[in-house]
């Protein structure tokens, strides 16, 4: 059993927007980035048979998803020539019109930073052991699907 | 030999508990087997396994304290 | 002689990191977004033969740059599903380290935040008249080229 | 008829002014010809040309109060 050092991804609600302008303010020292990629996923109010989604609830298998983030980053940095890398997922629960994911890649080129940031947006959607319970208005719920 | 199996999502609704253990079960088909003994709901529903936090597409040899995961399809982002 | 409409995207000096918090805040009531998109063009230190760029400068050709933004913007929401845009372009002096640009996409679906995003990154650089002079440290300067 | 002409960047440091006025031009052929008579620097600047603020790749006829804009390589972002 190989232990990882892994960063910390998850966060416990929403990601808000105040910190998500604080995190790019820190890069103001970092002088040779030109070029940050940042992904955002928000919760929808999806209207799911006439139900509209409130919230979604996200539960994690967190050491499986931590080494998933962390081999996921791993490769990012093999892969592309990046100056650094944050990603922060939601758990627990996260309304409509807030955010769930954040993921800032930053680069000296953007061709290194927008490819990247896909690549990693696309690989945690498909990876990581993360799921959605989407909460309707009305009280019941359903389990997420990603497309 | 003890194996740990930890269930997530709607298996967990299923089963009614995130976490079950199990003994002497040679291999991930004869453990899912059992589990579907015990849980005939989880036939109509899609996972994959992952043991020891390694998704696993092949039945697989379990040893003692092997930690075994049923896993719905993920849906984080 | 046309005369277009145009979105303000001109800002004096950098983009502030508040500023882009602030912005994405904002998008908390559109509830039907499920992703966002941004991209952040950032001043880098280059060293150009020994001198280190300490800033740009940016120029522009006011009303075509305004006109050319505003049909990006028109191709964008025509080519993509998009909820919303926001394109900010400083001019005047922006230090290294600081923001110079800022896009900002949103949509239901990632895949189209990010490529519209990626899209308008790609023609602001080739086709809009900005120029962007390069303030060496030791105060000489060259005329930047983009790649 | 007259003609404004605006230049950028790297160009207005050889005009030595960000506009100017150009009487009788038939077309931006022969603008640039005038131009590059006044400024022969201009011969080694590499540039596009806008007629009231569309580019033009070929020659364009001119009429009074058109705008004519020399376009060094763009380098915003």
């Amino acid at each position: 059993m190989t232990k990882v050092k892994t960063k910390n991804v998850f966060v416990d609600g929403a990601v808000s927007p105040v910190f998500i302008g604080e995190s790019i303010g820190k890069h103001t020292t970092k002088r040779n980035i030109g070029a940050h990629s940042i992904f955002l996923g928000q919760v929808r109010n999806d209207d799911i048979k006439g139900r509209e989604v409130a919230a979604i609830e996200y539960t994690a298998y967190r050491e499986m998803a931590e080494e998933k983030f962390h081999e996921i980053r791993e490769d990012a940095f093999a892969g592309f020539p990046l100056i650094c890398m944050h990603i922060y997922h939601s758990l627990g629960k996260v309304a409509s019109g807030e955010i769930s994911l954040f993921v800032f890649v930053s680069a000296t080129h953007r061709k290194d930073a927008i490819h990247a940031c896909e690549e990693i947006v696309e690989r945690i959607k498909k990876e990581v052991p993360v799921w959605g319970k989407e909460i309707f208005a009305d009280e019941g719920y359903q389990w997420k699907t990603n497309s | 030999m003890r194996v740990n199996v930890l269930v997530f999502g709607q298996i967990a609704e299923i089963t009614g508990s995130v976490s079950l253990e199990m003994k002497d079960t040679k291999d991930t088909n004869e453990l899912v087997q059992r589990l579907i003994t015990d849980y005939p709901k989880l036939k109509s529903i899609e996972y994959s396994l992952a043991v020891n936090r390694n998704i696993v597409r092949e039945n697989t040899k379990l040893k003692d304290q092997d930690t075994v995961a049923l896993l719905p399809p993920f849906s984080g982002g």
